[in-house]
Parts: structure tokens; sequence; C-alpha cells
């Protein structure tokens, strides 16, 4: 990541527009690679159209210079999240619900969250809900 | 190396075979595909079909966009098809003077005879009465004022209700009489007049009022009376309940309905047959004038409107006069629908005799080049077309391993049933006839009364079953299936088509067994019979026991039963029928556009 | 179909506690906390001696047999319902709340799954009524009903959302944890 | 019984002919009651809300609103740690609840100073505040802390028959009448995958940018999303207390997570709550509507979804029924809005059958202008809405234009030509039937892009064979097929321009632009966000004004006179 990142301010925003250079498809092409030409030849696919984690990073920058302290922390967990595959991120969030999950197999899920994909703070998301949910009896039954 | 694409326009799919060809060396098959065909099979609209077709094959290939060598292209001609249902039968009731239906919960049982009273003025009359009961009443009001009639001594024999509510009144009546209920147009009824109410118990149907002797009794009738009243009888057979009212003029006919003629011409006369004549005399008149040269119906019937479409759509699609479109083949089909009889006071329905004819239409003017050149256009390469239809069709079928010359095929579709034959000496002949899958769908849908094609197509393409609790369902051949998770709650109770997508419910009231029949008759009535008739006119000497092995192709060859009742059928003749199995890995799919390939190999080796 | 053409009122007689059935047809009515008492009539007045009497009517003219218990520890319907078929010698039960709202259940179902539902309580009338009893009937003696069609209205909305709020409020302060289920028997009486 | 049937005569007095009137008004249809405290059926008055309280400690929140923290239920705890500013709550709470209500009338306090305070504030204490706001007062405060300056639209395009030539031909009307997002649903969930094609594909076709969504469960929500067939999500509910949250079968941290999991798909997303959902299902814990949805506003807050769908919603007919319920709605969406989320304002679900009631309902929204004024328009008859019906519909857009016209008011909408509405209606169709065909679904004929062209409701169509749309929609999913493919077809069949609409949308997924408050498109493809299009209103003369080229757009009716030669009329 270059260094001007670090300070982005609201009049980088839109990104697409005023600093189009930061920003990368997951396969490393350009926001002007993007053309209908390379859809067409077949190019770009469908995994081109994917935001990435540094990017995700750049918005939740932009966010916290608003102001937006929490927006940009979603931000923070969503980079985090992009490489957890579709169905697992689902899962999770099935398992999240109230009564789904034993305390054991909260803290499971976040030591993957943690080991597997260095999500931390979607980690440190998911240990305050097990708190949270054993203080309010919301914890599924060890079997 | 030359990448070739051999390319099958069929009535409804656009199948597409690639392969590298080479002389001297074996064909090598890289990928097939299939997609709807665009507009009618032979006209200029199916190149976009056709495009995308080699299109899908070449992606399939692994090889998208590659530089094509040659498009294949089949000789293919217009099929044009139709579809019409005629009712010829109705059963219409005068003056009132029968109630037939099946009211789902008849009350009380047995027989009573007496004259009609409204309920408002029961009290004071001598003899026998039958209580009419009209809208909004409430069952406990009528049972407490039928009781208190009778203990004023008024001799309460029957009850006719307008409500659901036979049971709950007879349950509450002080005396037993037979009720009948949900008579919607009770208001209707006659009063004053003598008439009889029979209820039969539960699981028997009426006995008097459905016997021509018993009516006699019932109502004094002298022989000639009883002649009259005959179509009442016959038309009460087989209900639970009944009521039969006398009046002066009172009578129920069960008459034919004129449909208008067909008029079939063959090579030497034409002979006009009445539509209500019903099937069997239509195909008679069919097999009389043989060959077939055109058929026309009288305008302003369904048949005759739907005739005319076929011949008007092909008009349209090839540009010839009008004059010059014959039909060459109708097959006429009885079945039975579901009406509502005239006259009737309770939304009575009988099941009407009606005629389904399918018909169709071709042209030998193909306009395959228009297609050509547009393929060849989109795609740069060159295209090229070859192979008489359905000898293509019948070289395809031969790679089915154990199939051997002569060979016949047969490919049910949606419209018709094309059957080829390839005999001993290469000669190949091909034949339409009319009638196919579309039919079949029609006729279920209308003898199990949906008027849903949806449904009816479901349960023409998928095995029955019966939800039987939530977690078990007897299929239709009585094997049993458990679930570990319980079932959805919409298919509970109810008799299912077992899809790849789940237990679809089908609309209908009738076991499973009677929905299977349904199914299967109208399956043999069309596609059994098609193939039959199909064969019989490529076969040598058109004697089925001539051909050695058919081969099943196309769609219909993947249901899950027409091939063994086609199989069956051809038994006795002593035919060995299967399903197709191109090159041995194909199925019955692809033949055509397989064989235009190993045809244009075949050509590279010995030019 | 007939409507009554007197005033009905109902009254509940308790006869012992809620068990379970034996007998393979029959239809177990489950009512909510304040279904019969303190209420007496549904989010649009259809009076609840009505509502039993239809439900029954239905129940009967289907050749069945019909079974009335009161339960007191929930209002949710579907757990009412739910209770009901348990105890149903056929395991089918229909549930009612008080404001008219009905489902019917059956007993291998997820509780929060039914056989037909019927949630928008303002648009049930007697006719309605009767059919849902003749249905259950039905599913009971192991036939096929054609479900009840279902209405529908935007508007009602505007006009009965509160007021359905308002009864589910009502409702819930009848529910007494500490009274278990028990059998009733609908005593109907023409008032007029 | 149904809704539209007059109220059964109880009174066995003789009415005068001047109550018969009034009997037989629409109003009277509509269903009012009294209040109930106690059980929460109170609009935002009540007695037994908490009073306003916070306690840091150690740097963290140990009390709030009365409660310490071993006794919060999990609201309190996401609030307390995730919603409020703890270095500034004490000092904001602090400041006298009148002082706040001033600021965020008074012009010459600003936005981000307003904004900045109500960081610090807990749920009570804002309800202490808006409490002491009458309804203009409320709209004031609208107009001074939505997000973005620019106001917006949002329209429901929906089919009772699932046809999706219908929903395509109805949201290009929709896009070219102005609206900025595209909303659809199913009768048949299993039609999803075409209905929305539909909708995308007609949304490009009537302007460039417009963004789409299909309510559906989360799964299939998510996946229609991934694959780039819709843009955005809106029907993610949450609700006010624990109880009715649990019912509902999440909790705050399964939400949050969610609103990540969109997130990481680069999908813009909103949360959804309202008044009188906890009252509904019984278990308001004896709070006012409002109260819980102020603690809504902040469970969302703190999650860091950018938006809000609020304002009772689904819900309209309880605090609709209550005294000064319609006044506590305003004020939800000004604590939307002051809690600077974007505010997709309601006014979408039925609310009356008095044409008045429907009108002054819509004007706390439509006035002060929110981020989208409704959050569902019925952009077809609400016959056809399968969100259950609309505040205003397809019937409506004349008399919206003319409101607009009469108030010299944004409401994001215009009055479009019949000739231009007729061409992008027809292009949406023949759009969709090149797409159909390129993927191989079952085919739209000519007669239904005819129908399309001049239709109003889905009964003007020619009925699609269901069986084998289910079947195309299956294979859709089963095939893979992703927005990508639909610009590709659209590429391929002479529809380049609606192509390389969809692709600028599609693009944009890169750039994660639009997951920033307030998003939209312009038409020109430039996101629109409370950053780069951040309100400025500071008084008169300040933030978004009617002007200009806009202004000339809405001047336009379906009949006005011309000035210069009276016997025709301007076109």
């Amino acid at each position: 990541m270059t260094s001007d990142v670090t300070d982005l301010t609201p009049a980088d925003y839109p990104l697409s527009i005023n600093r189009p250079e930061l920003l990368r498809t997951p396969t490393g092409k350009a926001l002007a690679d993007i053309t209908m030409a390379a859809v067409v030849s077949g190019e770009v696919t469908n995994e081109d159209l994917r935001v990435t984690p540094e990017t995700l990073v750049l918005q939740g920058r932009i966010a916290e210079s608003m102001g937006r302290r929490q927006l940009g922390e979603n931000c923070r967990r969503a980079a985090e999240m992009t490489a957890i595959p579709d169905a697992e991120v689902l899962a999770m969030y099935n398992a999240l619900r109230p009564n789904a999950s034993t305390a054991a197999q909260m803290e499971e899920i976040a030591a993957r969250l943690e080991g597997t994909y260095s999500a931390t703070t979607c980690a440190a998301l998911v240990r305050e809900a097990a708190q949270v949910y054993a203080a309010r009896n919301l914890l599924a039954e060890e079997s | 190396m030359r990448l070739v694409v051999g390319v099958d326009v069929g009535n409804s799919t656009t199948e597409a075979c690639a392969a590298e060809v080479d002389e001297g060396r074996e064909t090598e098959r890289l990928a097939a595909s299939l997609t709807p065909t665009t507009g009618v099979k032979g006209t200029p609209a199916n190149a976009a079909g056709v495009v995308t077709a080699v299109r899908r094959a070449l992606e399939a290939a692994g090889r998208p966009g590659a530089v094509v060598d040659t498009v294949l292209l089949n000789e293919a001609t217009p099929v044009i098809s139709g579809l019409a249902m005629e009712t010829i039968s109705e059963t219409i009731i005068t003056e009132s003077t029968m109630i037939g239906h099946n009211p789902e919960t008849p009350g009380g049982e047995g027989l009573g005879v007496g004259t009609t009273v409204a309920l408002d003025e029961l009290g004071g009359q001598d003899g026998p009465v039958v209580v009419v009961v009209g809208a909004g009443a409430d069952f406990d009001d009528v049972a407490h004022a039928l009781n208190r009639a009778v203990e004023r001594g008024v001799d309460v024999v029957a009850a006719v209700l307008h409500g659901d509510d036979a049971v709950l009144v007879a349950n509450r009546l002080d005396r037993r009489v037979p009720v009948v209920d949900e008579v919607a147009a009770v208001d209707r009824v006659p009063l004053g007049m003598l008439a009889a109410v029979e209820v039969a118990p539960p699981g028997r149907t009426i006995r008097t009022l459905a016997d021509s002797y018993g009516l006699a009794s019932t109502f004094s009738l002298d022989a000639e009376q009883t002649r009259q009243v005959s179509p009442v009888a016959r038309a009460l057979a087989g209900t639970r309940s009944a009521v039969v009212v006398r009046t002066p003029e009172g009578d129920v006919t069960d008459r034919r309905i004129p449909v208008g003629t067909l008029t079939v011409t063959g090579a030497t006369r034409s002979i006009d047959v009445g539509v209500d004549e019903g099937a069997d005399a239509i195909m008679a008149a069919i097999g009389r004038v043989a060959p077939l040269q055109d058929v026309a119906g009288e305008p302003g019937t369904h048949v005759g409107g739907m005739l005319a479409a076929v011949r008007d759509t092909m008009v349209d699609v090839t540009g010839q006069p009008a004059a010059e479109i014959r039909i060459r083949d109708v097959l006429a089909v009885d079945t039975m629908v579901p009406v509502t009889v005239q006259g009737g006071l309770a939304g009575e329905v009988s099941r009407e005799n009606a005629v389904a004819l399918a018909a169709m239409v071709r042209t030998s003017r193909s306009r395959m080049q228009a297609v050509a050149d547009e393929v060849a256009a989109a795609l740069g390469c060159d295209v090229r077309i070859g192979g008489v239809e359905g000898e293509v069709a019948v070289r395809g079928a031969l790679t089915t391993p154990g199939s051997a010359v002569p060979i016949a095929v047969v490919d049910m579709g949606g419209g018709s049933t094309d059957a080829a034959l390839l005999d001993r000496d290469g000669r190949t002949d091909a034949v339409h006839v009319a009638g196919a899958g579309e039919l079949v769908t029609k006729l279920i849908d209308s003898e199990l009364g949906l008027d849903d094609r949806e449904a009816a197509e479901s349960v023409k393409r998928h095995p029955l079953a019966k939800v039987e609790s939530f977690f078990h369902v007897r299929h239709e051949d009585g094997s049993v299936q458990f679930f570990a998770e319980a079932l959805p709650p919409h298919v509970f109770g109810r008799v299912v088509t077992v899809t790849p997508e789940g237990l679809v419910p089908v609309p209908v009231r009738r076991p499973v067994e009677a929905v299977r029949v349904v199914r299967r008759e109208a399956k043999r009535r069309v596609f059994v019979v098609n193939a039959l008739r199909a064969l019989a006119q490529v076969a040598p000497q058109g004697s089925l026991r001539l051909l050695g092995s058919v081969v099943l192709l196309g769609g219909s060859a993947l249901d899950f039963e027409i091939p063994a009742m086609v199989a069956d059928a051809l038994a006795p003749h002593g035919v060995v029928c299967g399903i197709g199995n191109v090159h041995g890995t194909e199925g019955p799919r692809n033949a055509v556009a397989a064989g235009l390939v190993d045809a244009h190999a075949a050509a590279l080796v010995a030019p | 179909m007939t409507t009554a053409t007197g005033t009905r009122t109902l009254s509940l007689r308790e006869t012992g506690p809620a068990e379970r059935g034996t007998r393979p047809e029959e239809v177990v009515i489950a009512l909510s906390p304040a279904f019969g008492d303190p209420f007496t009539k549904t989010i649009v007045d259809v009076p609840h001696a009505e509502v039993i009497r239809q439900l029954l009517a239905g129940v009967e003219e289907q050749g069945g047999v019909a079974r009335l218990i009161k339960v007191y520890r929930t209002a949710d319907l579907a757990a009412i319902a739910h209770f009901g078929a348990k105890l149903s010698g056929s395991g089918i039960a229909v549930g009612i709340l008080a404001r008219g709202t009905t489902v019917i259940h059956q007993r291998d179902l997820a509780r929060l799954s039914n056989l037909e539902l019927f949630p928008q309580a303002p648009l049930l009338d007697a006719e309605v009524f009767r059919m849902i009893g003749a249905n259950a009937a039905q599913y009971a003696q192991s036939r096929s009903p054609r479900p009840v069609p279902t209405r529908n209205d935007q508007m009602a909305r505007p006009r009965w959302q509160a007021k359905a709020a308002l009864l589910h409020l009502k409702e819930f302060e009848c529910i007494d944890h500490a009274r278990a289920a028990v059998e009733v028997e609908p005593v109907i009486t023409r008032v007029d | 019984m149904t809704a539209v049937e007059p109220r059964p005569q109880t009174s066995e007095v003789r009415p005068s002919k001047r109550t018969e009137v009034l009997e037989n008004r629409p109003v009277n249809l509509d269903g009012f009651v009294e209040e109930w405290p106690e059980k929460g059926l109170v609009a935002m008055e009540s007695d037994f809300d908490p009073q306003p309280s916070v306690r840091v400690e150690d740097g963290r929140i140990v009390e709030l609103d009365g409660r310490t923290r071993d006794r919060f239920d999990f609201m309190d705890t996401f609030i307390a740690d995730h919603a409020i500013d703890v270095d500034t709550c004490e000092a904001a709470m602090a400041t006298p609840s009148v002082e706040i209500a001033r600021m965020l009338v008074d012009p010459r306090a600003s936005r981000a100073d307003v904004v900045a305070l109500g960081r610090g504030l807990t749920p009570a204490k804002i309800l202490d505040v808006v409490k002491l706001m009458n309804v203009v007062e409320i709209m004031m405060g609208i107009q001074k802390t939505r997000s973005r300056r620019t106001p917006a639209n949002q329209a429901h395009s929906t089919s009772a028959k699932d046809n999706p030539i219908q929903v395509a031909a109805d949201a290009a009307e929709g896009a070219v009448r102005g609206f900025a997002e595209l909303e659809t649903t199913l009768g048949v969930v299993r039609y999803a995958p075409l209905v929305a094609i539909g909708l995308q594909v007609g949304g490009q076709v009537g302007r460039g940018g417009v963004l789409t969504q299909c309510a559906l469960e989360e799964a299939t929500e998510l996946d229609l999303g991934m694959r780039g067939i819709t843009a955005y999500a809106e029907t993610i509910s949450i609700y006010g207390t624990e109880s009715v949250f649990v019912d509902g079968d999440d909790t705050p941290w399964s939400k949050a997570f969610l609103a990540s999991a969109y997130a990481s798909r680069g999908i813009k997303m909103r949360f959804t709550s309202g008044t009188g959902s906890e009252v509904q299902m019984g278990n308001a814990e004896g709070r006012s509507m409002l109260y819980l949805e102020i603690r809504c506003i902040l469970m969302a807050k703190g999650a860091g979804v950018q938006g809000l769908q609020n304002g009772s919603i689904s819900c309209i007919g309880v605090p609709g029924a209550v005294p000064g319920g319609i006044r506590a709605v305003a004020a939800e969406n000004l604590v939307a809005s002051w809690m600077d989320l974007e505010c997709a304002s309601g006014n979408d679900q039925s609310f009356s059958h008095s044409a008045m009631r429907r009108t002054s309902r819509l004007l706390p929204q439509m006035l002060p202008g929110t981020d989208f004024v409704c959050s569902g328009y019925s952009a077809v008859p609400n016959k056809d809405n399968m969100f259950a019906g609309s505040n205003l519909d397809t019937e409506d857009y004349d008399d919206w234009n003319t409101i607009q016209r009469d108030m010299q008011v944004d409401g994001g909408l215009r009055h479009v030509r019949e000739d231009v509405i007729l061409q992008v209606r027809n292009k949406a169709a023949r759009a969709l039937q090149a797409v159909f065909a390129e993927l191989d679904l079952p085919a739209i004929t000519d007669e239904e892009v005819e129908a399309a062209t001049y239709a109003d409701s889905s009964d003007d169509y020619p009925d699609r064979d269901v069986l084998a749309d289910l079947e195309g929609a299956r294979s859709v999913m089963e095939r893979g097929v992703t927005g990508l493919d639909l610009v590709k077809a659209l590429e391929r069949s002479g529809f380049g321009d609606v192509a390389e609409n969809y692709l600028q949308v599609l693009r944009q997924r890169v750039s994660g632009d639009l997951l920033q408050t307030a998003a939209i498109f312009t038409g020109d493809f430039v996101p629109l966000a409370a950053i780069n299009d951040a309100n400025d209103y500071a008084g008169p003369g300040t933030g978004y004004r009617l002007t200009g080229e806009r202004w000339e757009q809405l001047k336009k009716l379906r009949h006005v006179t011309s000035a210069e030669n009276p016997e025709e009329e301007v076109v």
C-alpha cells in the first residue's frame, strides 16, 4: 500500500473518480481495465468485480475522516471477511443467531476467524457476542 | 485437423456437435450442446439458434472463439402442428327435474317421496312432504323447524338444502330422513310437485332413482313414461344421492352436439365425417382415403379453426400460397371432459365425450439455404447443408451399440412423432405423424379436470406418489419411502408428482391409481399409437415384423415410462426396441448432429 | 353455507385437565387464554359462540368428532395449536386466538410450521370458520381437503393493525402460567 | 368482512344527514385506538419510559438510562459498547435537552455540531430532546440533519404474477421518472432470479446508474447480490427490545456480522426498523414506540451500517392509530438523520383509506426532503405491489408532481412525456427479451413486448408459462449466471448502451464508493454520498434549493396551459 493513503480526506471521495490509481480488482487490474471490450473478450470475469480488503480499508478511512467511527469499523471487519468463502460467511452468521451455538462453538468460530483468516476484529465481535449470550441465556444447550 | 460442427435444427431444440476431423484419422468428437430452436424449424429465424448452439459447443469444448472450418446443417423442413378439442355430448335438464350431484356429505339414508314445500310454508300439509330449504338458513334453525313440523303432524320425508349442512341437519332430526345439500340453485326447485330424495349409505350408490323401474314404481309411471325417464336413471347412476322432481314437461336429455364435419381427402376421393362421430370414425375415414392428401374442417368450430390456423402459419413461414399447403396427417383421440350440466341445480358435472385432434402440416420447401447464409456471415466459415432429414438421424442412431440394419428410429417430440428407416440396401424413408407430447398434456389436463397446463405437464413428466404422513410417501408402484425430515405442509395428505425439485401437489381429489391410469392411457393413445402408426408407414411392406432394431430418440426417449410402453407394444412383433445411445455415450440426444459429422468425415476419406 | 339468525352466547364449562385423546379421527380445538372469557367476539365482532358453533359444525358435517381445550400458559398461536395437536388422537388441531386468528396444526410439524394458517383475523367470518372445521376433520380422517381459499386485503392494515395489537396485548394479560390446560365443554345458548 | 366495508351502525339514535356523510368518509374506515402506555401502546409520551442517565467508569459506560450494567439487556450492552461515544457522553448528557432541541432547529447551530453532540447521547436523552419538538420543528431538524444534500426517492417494482417483463417495464418507467433505487420482491420466491434480472435490465434502460434490490431471505438475497444481479440490500430487520429481537431469530451481533458480510462483497446495505413493531409483537416491555425505535437507530449506528430504513414501515397501522403517532414517525426519521445515518424514510406501506391522511403523513418527509422520501413508492398499481401496498402508487404520480410544483420542493420525481415513457418501456421489454433469448430462458414474445409498452397492471400482460419460467429461474442459479453474463448478453444483442450502464454499476463494486453513507449514482455515474454531497443546510438560502434546470423540469406537468399561446398546452 502506498504511503499517501493514510491521510485520505473527504476530498478524495469518490475514489473511483478522484483516486482511481488507488483501486485494484482482486486480480490486480485497474478500474480503467474494466471495459466492455475486456468483458466481451473474457479478460474481465466476475472475480474482478469484487472489492479488495485494501479498498475497504481506504473507504473505512474516508468514513472515519467524516466522523463515522462505526462505519469505519464495519469496513475493517468487511476487509477481513473478503477472504472467507460465501457459504462460510453465511454459516457463521447463522451460528451467531440466538440459541444457535454453544459457548464452545462460538469460541471455535472466533478461533477460526483469527487463525485461518487473520480476522481479529471479527473474532473479537464473536467473542463479545459469546459473553453477552452467556449472560442473557442465549447460548445453545450443551448436548 | 479441421474443426467442424454438426448442427441439427429440430422442432423444439437445436443440437450441435463439435468435432475435429481429418483424412485418415479417427474423428474426435469434442463436445455437444443443446439450445431452444429459434423460430419454426426450416426457416431463416433458425440462424440465431444455430449460432448459439455452435458457440455453446465450442465453449463446452473449452475452445471459445475458436475458428470453425465448417458448420454442417441438416436439411430441415418446416413442420407445424396444432391441437384442438371438441366436446361432442351434453346433458341437459329441463324444468329442474333432477338433482343428481354428489355432495361430499349428504345426510341421513333411504328414500323419501313427497310433495315439495318451502321451509317457510311448512305446516298443515296432508301427505308426505319434501322440504326445500333456501340460502342463508342456519342448520340449527332448520332442524328445529323440521322437528316442530313433525311434532305438529306434518309427514316430513326428506329435505333438500342450499348450504353444506345435510349431516348437521340430519343429526338433529328426531325422525331420520334423507337430506341432500349443496344444491346451489335450490330456489329453482319447483314447489308443489311430487319429488323423490334418495341417499345411499357411505360408500354405496343409490339404487331406486338410478333404475328405470325404480323410478317407475316411485312415480307410478306407465310403460311409455318409463321409457321417457330412462335417461334420468342413467344420468343418476353412480351417485350417492339424488333428487328427482316429477313435472309435466320435465326431462333429461343426453344428446350429441353437432360440431361440424371434417373433410378428409385422399388421392382419389373425399369423405365427410362428423367430428361428433368420435375418434374411431375419423381415423377410419382417414384409413379409407389413404394416402391422405388434405384435411379441412368447418369454419366456426374448434377443429376447423385449428386446421386453418395451422395452414395460415405455414403460409406465413414459407410464403407458399395457402392452396399449396396440405394437411398430411391427423390423429383423433376420444377423451372425456367434465362439463357442468345445463339446467342443473347443484352445479352438477357430467363427464362428457370429447374428441381431441392433432394435425400436422409440412412442406418440402425448406429455407435452410437462407439459414446457412446467415450462419456463414455470422461465424465467418463455410456452411454446408447436407443429409436428408431422417437419414442422418438413422445413421446417428446406428452408432448405438447393439443396433443393426435394418434400423428404424422414432423421435417423439412436442408436436409430431417422426419415424425413419434405413434398410439393408441403404435406402431411407421418413415420415412425420401428428400428435405427441402436447396432446398428451392436453388429454391429462382435460380428463383430470385440472384446467392447469403446468400441473398436467408435471403429471406427464413425473411419477406419482401419495403423501401418507409427514415422514413417508407411497409411490405409485406401492413402494414406501421414508424421510428423516418432515415434508412440507402443503403436500400433506396429497397426491403429488415426484420431481427433481421435490414433491409437487396435484390438484385432484382422485386416488393415485386413477391419476396414473389417466396418465398412462394418454401416453398410450398418443405415443404408442403414433409410434406404431409411423413405423408401419416406413416399415418394409408396412410390416412391423420386418423392422430389425427400433431406436428411440429425442426428449421423450428420456421419459420414465414411454420407452418401456413403446417397447412393450412392439415386442409382439419381434422387434428389438430401446433407447438410443449415440456413439455409446450421448444417450438419445445428438444423433443428427453427430451423424452429420460422421457423414462429413466419411466423405473426406472417400471423396 | 348458513348463517345464524339468533344471537347466541358461549360459556365454557371446565370438565377436567386436558388429556391426550385416543379417537383416531378426532380434532382438538385449542382456545387461547382470553377466548370466550373475558372476550366474547373476534376483532370483527364475530361472536365466539358462532366461531365455536361453526368450527364444530364443520367437523360434524364431515363426520368427524371434536374436543375443545383451553390453554392458559401461552397466548402464542403456534404454541397453542401445537399443544392441541399433541393431545389430539389424530394429531390434528385447530388453534384459535380470541381475536380470531386461526391455524390448523399437526403434531409432527415444527411448532412454527402449519397445515393451514389464517393470519388475517379481520377477514375470517362464520363461513371461513365452518370451512376450517371441515378441513381439520378431513385432515384428521387422512383425506385431502382443498385448502380454504385465503383472502387478502391490503387495506386491513390501516383499519385493523392497531386493534389487533391491542387485542394481542389484552390476550397476553390473560396468560396464567400457573394454570394447566383444561378440557372444556361449550355451552351455547340462544338469547333471543 | 373486508376493511372497505363500512362500519356497522351501532347507535339506536337516528343519525343526521351530515353524520351519514361523515360516516361515509374514507377516513372512518381507518382504525384508531386509545393509548395504553403500560404496555407500550403509546407513540412517544409515556411515563413508563426511562429517565436519561449515563455513567462512565474506566472508559466504559456502566449505567445507561437508569440501568446499571449488571441489569443491561443486550440492546443496552450493544448501544453502550458500540453506539455511544464514551469520551463525550457525560458532557453531552449534561447539556439541557431544550438546548439540544433548539440546536436542531436553529440554523446557526451547524449540522456538524449537532451531529457531534448526538454521538454522546443515550436513547432516553434523545427521546427527551425530540419530545420537546412539534412536527414543524421536527421537519426543520430533518432538513438540517439529513445526510445527503440532494433528496432522492425509491420505488417498489413488483408484479402480482411475478411477471419479469412487467417488472422490467415498470422499473424503466420508474427510473426515467427519477427513482434512484428500485426494490422488488416476489409472490413465488423461486421466480426471484428472473424478476431480479428484469428489474436490473429495466432499471438500466430507464436511467443508467439506478440501484436495484430484491427482498428475500438472507442467503438468496446475498447470493443475488454477490452475482451482481442486484446492487443493494435493505430488508435486514432490527428490533428495539431483546425479546422481539430474539423472536426474529437475531441479535445485534448477528446483524452487525451480516452488515460486514455485505460490505465485504462491496454491496450497499441498510437496516430496517420502525415504531410499532415491538408492541405489535406483544413485547414492548412497557416502553413507548419511539423510545424503542431510538434504541434501534443507535443499534444500527453501533453496527456501522451506513443507513436505516425507518418510519414505522410495515407497522404503520399501529402508530397511525394512536394520538401523535405520525409525529413520532417523523421524529424517528429525524433521529436516524441526526445520528448521521442514511434515512430511507418510509411512506412505503398502505397507510390510510383517506387521501388527505395519506398526503399529510407524507409531508414531514417530503417537505424537508430525506435521503429517500419513500422507501418504496409503488411504481406499479398497488394491487401489483407484493410488499402489500404502498402509501403512494402509480395513480398518484401526477398528484406528486403537482405537489412538488406547488410547494417548490424536490421529491425526487418528475413528469415525463408519454412518448418517452412508451419508448423506455418498450426498450426495457425488448432488452429483456434479448437477454432471455441469449440465456436460453423461456422466450418473451413480441406480443408481450407490445403489452409491456402500453400496460398499466399485470392484468394487461399475456400469461407466462410459469412452469417453464421457474425452470429457467432454476437454471439461472444452477448455471451460475452473473451480472457480467447479463452485460455480455445485452452487448451481443444490440443493447450496448444498456450493457454499458449495467457494467458501470458493477464496476463500482471494485471502488466501494457506494458503501459510504447515503450513496447513490447520478445519471453520469458519479457516486453521490454524504461526503461529496454532504448536507450543508444552514438556514434560508443555503442547502439544497430547487432552482435552475431541475426546477424547470419540475414545472412541467401533464397539462399546463401555454402562456405564449393559451390555446395550447406546454409540452
